[in-house]
């Protein structure tokens, strides 16, 4: 990939940046409502209401706010959040390693398999192995995620007792010098049901767009060649027809990441897992806007860079794709 | 003798496509979920107590289990939930046909002025598709959501169609790009025809078949959009859905204390999405001819 | 010994509409090293002879009679395990679309290496890197090339790659069908001088399967004409195509317009497709057979020795009785 | 360099194959793995929380989870009796001395100590004031700004110089947390040099409050949990205030965030908390009414849910109206059917929880009528009222029928009116309440509408902009002294963002609200308070629908001694009484 294309692509990526980031600025300003107006205390007078107003710097035209947002930004500063006090970077750090460690390994897990066993599905054509396989991961793909969630919350979580009710860890054990296993055991042990939330749903999208590319990868003549060099079925079937099928699974993965980062909030709110996605949520129905542009511009820019590398790691797989 | 061919291949398509079992259980579904919102429409003759938003059963204070009068038991406020899945049907139908319909009319009339333009207007649009596409958007309607109050069901249509059209329209302009190439369209150059006729009368037949097919696949996300959407509660709550239904489930603490609340709306919504994506993948082996020669085989 | 004797093969496909048999009971032998032509009309089953004898039928192909003695082995009655063996190994086939018969994502080495180490997996790398110098010495193209990608190279360049391919564990036999169809005349001839001086040098048994007779006659000396899935006439290259016995031999030679050949043969125009449904062993041809008589449609072709080595199948009376005169 | 890439082609090939089957399955041996491990069983109070606090900066954190981990440290002088609500001393040692002539208050302190050992002094209290005054902290200033002037005599004793005698001085003033001038000095002069002094005050990060209170806070784990400790220092161990023997009995406090009540009271039947600190909607309670380690509380809430009108213009400016809509709206199906029954009627503005500020005979409209009869009583308002209809709610042999749109006394139709609800999301009750409402006036032919609209929204045109019809509020904590009422329904309080977004006015109970305020003697003040409530009920600015009973579940196998109270048992006096099963 020549560095010039590479480039044209990083700017690219800034530019829409720098649009969502606008649009999403004067689109929290310009609606009703403000921070303050939330507080129904009825100890707090008008006048407080102003001083406090004044205080977040919200009295100032909007122009003007807008352009100390931009330098604020540029410059790493952030702004602080007004829902929780604190720098909107600090908050973003705590938060930011939840959904990584959640979001990427269910993502991951999920393309993965979804790859092995669309595989698996298409060679077997129309066999009973493939309804099974696709028609489960039909439903897979059109599962209701609260609904799915909470139903695995109840059923695995509290009837049969085997995982914790959401959260990410378990207070006293934290709290004790617990040995550095338990802990990561414990963690491994919360994060059970949301991954298996995430990676089921994610699961079936990419299995049946294996199965559909692997379908027409089997009409390829250089399979027949392969099969006439004598090659073995497994070995037809997992270098020469799986590798070219699973290139158009690499590029689903950046284009329906949005997709899935839906999911993901959604999750995180059902299992109340401290993600970048719950806060999002959190900090727009507070009208807290630092934090909440913050966290939406931090997700736009994990989708734009993830399209950049499926966009690499394409041309890196496939060779007839030079820039 | 255009119609006729087109009703022809229309006729073929149809032969293939209804052998497929997918497609049969996929038919067989949306005419179950067809019918439920037919009858939602004769609920007022049935009488007060069974409308969905306001029909209070005089003698039932708590959530019921089934039961003769109410065939699907009755929610904490005593209305019928049978009378409310059949409105949620009616309402899922309009908002997955209405929205899918808008984005792929979008999407369509985009990607193909996009893709015969070319040059400045592609870039444009495109870059545009790019910046939606990114978005995820049930966090944004979230965003509109909370921030300018609640909307109704139709706002919430027009704001999920908005958010789909990006993925028809790349998908619609790569097609004409290969359209564009070929000889019926330089002919109708030649012969002088407006660069807006070619693209309604020539591109726009062609490209008809896979917008369709993507309509399928753009119902299935609006209806699980706007059910996510009304289950966080920023839904239209003068309307009954689905999504809607979970929330009065999750919020008035029935969640496990009433299957049958719970579980109806749940797989409706897993189910209806599911025949327009069956629907969709079997038309898909209509549509592709080396599908369709491999489906004949 | 001939190197493969196919007696009576009968393939057929599973259709909605019912069994088509694509090949009714073929019989031809091959010697080892002698190169063996088919001709015919496009859909008159020469493919798929190619294909059975390679055991690559698709899915709703099957052998529905007949054997196949390739060695001493029967291979009708193979199984995928027991192909795999001679696969690539004692029989290789090289295919018409060449565009894309390679991989697009592997180079082309790797590719050729595969077929060497899947038969011979305890070869050494040295071994391997020699072999692929003498493949690419074979079919000469130039060594550094053979890192490349199949989309960096050109069409001809590919069908040789894919020439070296098939030869990779030098087969006993080798099954060409159509391969220059999709290459302009220039580099279609110099494939056919390489593919003709190869078979020669490593006296490979080449069946070589075409619809056009000059490039058939160029490279081999005994040739079968086909018709609706039966060989309607067999013999050496001169024989047939300068003293055509058999109806559909003379209509197809008279298609083709040769520079210097005055065109006298009439060329009827063609009419009914051949059933393909039909099990009974009738003559397939009698349907648009100028010459048909009434025994044609009751009674059963059988071959008819013209001389030693040229024989026709056909049931005319009248044409056997000219034959037999001729003689 | 060809051949290496070649190789690793090949090599990712082969090892994609291999990783994949082994990702998968290492996945379910680790939950196997985890699932065996069991948390050994540890004497935490384990309490659970709706949402994560906002921040443990005093100044920031109002919301309620914040307010509820803060008020375990920081006290105030004087604190209510659980079940008499009267204001008792707490970090106060007596109730206060006060010398009508000068008008001040002398307070004796308590020989308490802060949480890092030194001692609480009346130094603390004169700077908790001056940091009032020089920060104008909302909510507290306003209040606070009637002690024109503090002198600290000795270490403990303060007197307080009031301008004027104020009845909201014990109530309002007194119960206001102290905080220890050692932990803020430094804080208060950096942030007074910055040009906004109060967002720098809030924003300063507080990892360890220092309070005088019964727990400390040892460690805050971002959306995992909050651990607190016993405050060694307390002074209230051992005492008996408020008729319980003070502890606090529980060394430790283990507070976990649950995002969805459902959650929580699986974790709560489950064991995993003890208590989960936020109100159980009815429709949990048959399925914890079966499970007997586990009890239920109900408590009277101090709360107003209400109907508020426009009285600044048409329609709602006749009160016959309102009064006719007071009396078709069924508080009886409320109470059944959107409380499942655990609620209290709320005939007057002030709860009935709050019970020596409560005026029990107060005008009630349509209390327990059947519809019929509601209907009818409103149409005889609406038709002495002047209002007409070409077919009226209740034909001529008295059955009742669908009406023609209502004509106002000029003869004109009434126009369309809205009622704007808070979103479902925010509270599902009063969304469905303002379907309900909608229904009812139009029994009456009146076009009324419920729109519901984003809380954020709502506030800014109500409160802000005073463009509405009608609107359906509520305050779940509504303070237990009644000078909101003043604050609701003072004239001068009819200004944009101000609190009478009714746009009431009226003379003599202006008169009277400021005649309360001063009034110290509390019978005295109780009769005025009681007559505000009967003007305000006659003439309905706000019309009280509902008040539901506050529902709390505790787990009974670890720990017992939770104390009731108004709005419920997460109250101080639990955190001190709560002491291990054994």
């Amino acid at each position: 990939m020549k560095p010039g294309v590479f480039l044209v692509k990083l700017l690219e990526i800034a530019l829409i940046f720098f649009i969502i980031l606008t649009l999403l600025f004067f689109l929290f300003r310009l609606s009703p409502g403000d921070p303050v107006s939330k507080m129904v205390d009825p100890m707090l007078t008008p006048e407080d209401m102003d001083h406090l107003i004044s205080q977040m710097g919200l009295d100032r035209p909007v122009w003007e706010q807008y352009l100390i947002y931009v330098k604020n930004f540029f410059t790493g500063r952030f702004g602080v959040s007004f829902h929780y006090g604190e720098p909107v970077k600090d908050i973003i750090k705590q938060r930011l390693g939840w959904t990584i460690l959640l979001f990427t390994t269910s993502t991951v897990m999920a393309a993965f398999a979804g790859v092995y066993l669309g595989k698996i599905a298409a060679w077997k054509k129309n066999s009973r192995l493939d309804n099974i396989m696709s028609i489960s991961a039909l439903v897979c793909y059109t599962l209701f995620i609260p609904w799915f969630a909470l139903l695995l919350l109840w059923g695995l979580g509290y009837q049969l007792n085997l995982f914790p009710l959401g959260g990410v860890l378990t207070p006293e054990l934290w709290v004790g010098a617990g040995s550095f296993v338990a802990k990561a055991l414990d963690l491994a042990h919360h994060m059970v049901l949301p991954l298996m939330t995430l990676f089921i749903i994610n699961l079936g999208s990419y299995l049946l767009l294996m199965r559909s590319s692997m379908l027409s990868v089997l009409q390829e003549d250089y399979i027949i060649t392969a099969r006439a060099k004598g090659l073995g079925e497994t070995v037809i079937r997992d270098k020469h027809a799986a590798k070219n099928a699973a290139l158009p699974v690499i590029t689903s993965v950046g284009l329906n990441l949005a997709f899935s980062i839906n999911g993901g909030a959604l999750t995180e709110q059902i299992f109340t897992w401290p993600g970048i996605g719950r806060e999002l949520i959190f900090a727009v129905s507070n009208n807290d806007y630092p934090l909440a542009q913050a966290c939406f511009l931090l997700i736009a820019l994990v989708v734009l860079v993830a399209n950049l590398i499926v966009d690499l790691l394409y041309a890196w797989v496939d060779p007839r794709i030079t820039y | 003798m255009l119609k006729t061919h087109y009703i022809h291949r229309f006729f073929a398509g149809w032969q293939i496509f209804i052998k497929n079992p997918v497609a049969k259980a996929g038919v067989f579904i949306m005419v179950v979920f067809m019918v439920m919102a037919l009858a939602s429409f004769c609920l007022p003759l049935l009488g007060p107590m069974y409308d969905p938003m306001t029909g209070i059963d005089p003698d039932i204070r708590l959530s019921t289990p089934p039961s003769l009068t109410h065939w699907l038991g009755t929610d904490n406020v005593g209305r019928d939930i049978l009378a409310q899945l059949l409105e949620g049907a009616k309402v899922a139908f309009i908002v997955g046909l209405s929205s899918a319909f808008i984005s792929i009319v979008l999407g369509t009339a985009i990607g193909m002025v996009a893709g015969y333009a070319g040059g400045l207007w592609d870039a444009v649009l495109m870059r545009a598709a790019d910046i939606i596409m990114v978005m995820p958007s049930l966090v944004i309607l979230l965003i509109l959501a909370s921030l300018f109050g609640q909307f109704n069901i139709w706002l919430i249509v027009f704001i999920i169609a908005i958010l789909r059209w990006p993925a028809v329209s790349r998908v619609i302009r790569s097609q004409t790009l290969s359209l564009k190439q070929r000889p019926f369209i330089e002919a109708s150059q030649v012969a002088g025809a407006s660069s807006f006729r070619i693209i309604f009368r020539h591109i726009m037949p062609n490209v008809l078949p896979l917008a369709f097919l993507y309509m399928t696949f753009r119902v299935t996300s609006a209806i699980l959009v706007e059910a996510a959407l009304s289950f966080l509660g920023f839904g239209d709550p003068s309307q009954v859905s689905w999504g809607m239904m979970l929330q009065w489930v999750w919020k008035s603490g029935h969640m496990f204390q009433a299957p049958y609340w719970l579980i109806p709306p749940g797989i409706s919504i897993s189910l209806l999405t599911l025949a327009f994506y069956m629907l969709g993948r079997a038309m898909d082996e209509v549509l592709d001819p080396r599908l369709r020669r491999q489906a004949q085989g | 010994m001939s190197l493969l004797s196919v007696k009576n093969l009968s393939v057929g496909y599973q259709t909605p509409a019912g069994v088509i048999r694509a090949i009714d009971n073929v019989c031809f032998d091959l010697e080892t090293g002698r190169p063996l032509g088919f001709v015919g009309e496009s859909g008159c089953g020469k493919t798929t002879i190619g294909m059975a004898l390679m055991g690559l039928l698709p899915d709703n192909g099957t052998v529905l009679g007949g054997d196949i003695l390739f060695r001493g082995k029967n291979l009708a009655c193979f199984s995928e395990k027991q192909w795999r063996k001679i696969r690539g190994r004692d029989m290789a086939m090289i295919f018409q679309a060449a565009m894309n018969a390679l991989n697009p994502v592997y180079r082309v080495a790797d590719q050729i290496r595969e077929a060497i180490i899947t038969h011979h997996p305890e070869a050494a790398e040295a071994d391997l890197d020699s072999r692929l110098e003498e493949l690419f010495d074979l079919v000469d193209m130039p060594l550094e090339r053979a890192w490349d990608y199949p989309h960096e190279y050109s069409g001809g360049m590919k069908q040789r790659a894919v020439i070296a391919m098939a030869l990779a564990c030098s087969p006993k036999l080798v099954i060409a069908d159509e391969p220059t169809t999709a290459l302009d005349v220039i580099v279609q001839d110099q494939i056919l001088k390489g593919l003709r001086a190869i078979q020669a040098r490593l006296k490979i048994g080449l069946i070589f399967i075409s619809h056009d007779i000059a490039v058939v006659a160029s490279v081999c000396d005994r040739v079968c004409v086909m018709y609706g899935g039966q060989i309607v006439e067999a013999g050496t290259t001169d024989e047939v195509f300068s003293s055509p016995r058999h109806p559909y031999t003379r209509m197809l030679l008279g298609a083709y317009l040769s520079l210097d050949s005055k065109p006298d043969i009439r060329v009827p125009e063609m009419g009914e497709t051949p059933d393909l449904f039909q099990a009974d062993g009738r003559c397939r041809f009698s349907v648009n057979c100028p010459e048909r008589s009434a025994d044609c449609s009751s009674s059963r072709p059988k071959w008819i020795e013209v001389s030693k080595t040229h024989r026709v199948f056909c049931c005319n009376e009248a044409l056997i009785r000219s034959i037999n005169e001729t003689l | 360099m060809r051949p290496g890439i070649r190789n690793m082609c090949n090599r990712f090939d082969r090892s994609y194959s291999y990783l994949s089957c082994i990702l998968i399955p290492a996945v379910f041996v680790l939950v196997l793995a985890a699932s065996c491990h069991k948390e050994k069983p540890s004497l935490y109070l384990k309490i659970g929380l709706p949402e994560a606090p906002q921040s443990l900066n005093l100044w920031l954190g109002t919301d309620a989870n914040s307010k509820r981990i803060l008020s375990q440290i920081y006290q105030p002088l004087y604190r209510r009796h659980p079940k008499t609500l009267k204001i008792i001393p707490w970090l106060a040692a007596a109730d206060p001395v006060f010398d009508p002539e000068k008008s001040t208050y002398t307070v004796t302190l308590r020989q308490a100590k802060w949480s890092d050992g030194s001692d609480f002094t009346s130094e603390d209290v004169v700077f908790t004031r001056q940091l009032f005054f020089d920060f104008k902290i909302p909510g507290r200033y306003s209040k606070w700004k009637l002690i024109h002037k503090i002198d600290a005599p000795d270490p403990h004793t303060v007197v307080f110089h009031l301008k004027e005698p104020s009845a909201i001085f014990m109530s309002r003033i007194m119960t206001v947390p102290i905080v220890s001038k050692a932990e803020w000095q430094d804080v208060v002069k950096k942030a007074l040099a910055t040009e906004k002094p109060l967002r720098t005050l809030q924003d300063h990060v507080v990892t360890h409050p220092m309070g005088t209170g019964p727990f400390v806070l040892t460690q805050v784990k971002k959306g995992a949990y909050i651990h607190m400790k016993k405050n060694p220092y307390f002074f209230g161990t051992g005492l008996t205030l408020g008729g319980h023997v003070l502890g606090p009995y529980v060394d430790d406090i283990l507070f976990r965030v649950y995002g969805t009540s459902d959650v929580a009271i699986l974790a709560l039947k489950k064991g995993d908390i003890d208590y989960y600190w936020w109100d159980i909607q009815a429709g949990h309670l048959e399925d914890l009414k079966g499970q007997d380690d586990i009890d239920l509380y109900f408590n009277k809430k101090s709360a107003l849910y209400y109907l508020g009108f426009n009285l600044r213009k048409p329609p709602f400016h006749d009160r016959a109206l309102r009064r006719a809509v007071a009396t078709v709206v069924d508080k009886e199906f409320i109470l059944t059917r959107v409380l499942q029954g655990y609620g209290t009627p709320m005939n007057s503005v002030v709860p009935s929880g709050n019970h020596f500020w409560y005026n029990p005979d107060v005008k009630t409209y349509s209390h327990g009528l059947p519809r019929e009869d509601r209907i009818k009583a409103a149409v005889k308002i609406l038709s002495t009222a002047g209002y007409t209809w070409q077919t009226p709610p209740v034909g001529e042999d008295g059955s009742v029928v669908e009406p023609s749109p209502i004509q106002l006394p000029s003869g004109r139709k009434m126009d369309k009116f809205v009622i704007l609800t808070p979103p479902a999301d925010y509270d599902p009750r009063r969304a469905f309440v303002g379907t309900m409402v909608q229904e009812w006036l139009r029994d009456l032919g009146m076009p009324a509408f419920a729109r519901p609209m984003a809380f954020t929204a709502l506030l800014d045109t109500v409160k802000g902009k005073h463009e509405f019809d009608a609107f359906i509020l509520g305050y779940g904590k509504l303070n237990l002294d009644p000078d909101y009422l003043r604050a609701f329904f003072y004239s001068k309080n009819d200004r944009p963002r101000g609190w009478n977004m009714s746009g009431y006015s009226n003379p003599e109970f202006d008169a009277i609200a400021d005649a309360q305020r001063r009034t110290i003697d509390p019978e005295e003040r109780q009769q005025l308070i009681y007559k505000m409530q009967k003007i305000i009920l006659a003439d309905l600015p706000y019309l009280p629908l509902y008040n539901p009973n506050v529902i709390e579940a505790t787990l009974n196998q670890r720990f017992k001694g939770w104390v009731s109270k108004v709005n419920g048992i997460g109250n101080i006096w639990s955190m001190c009484t709560v002491k291990p099963v054994d």
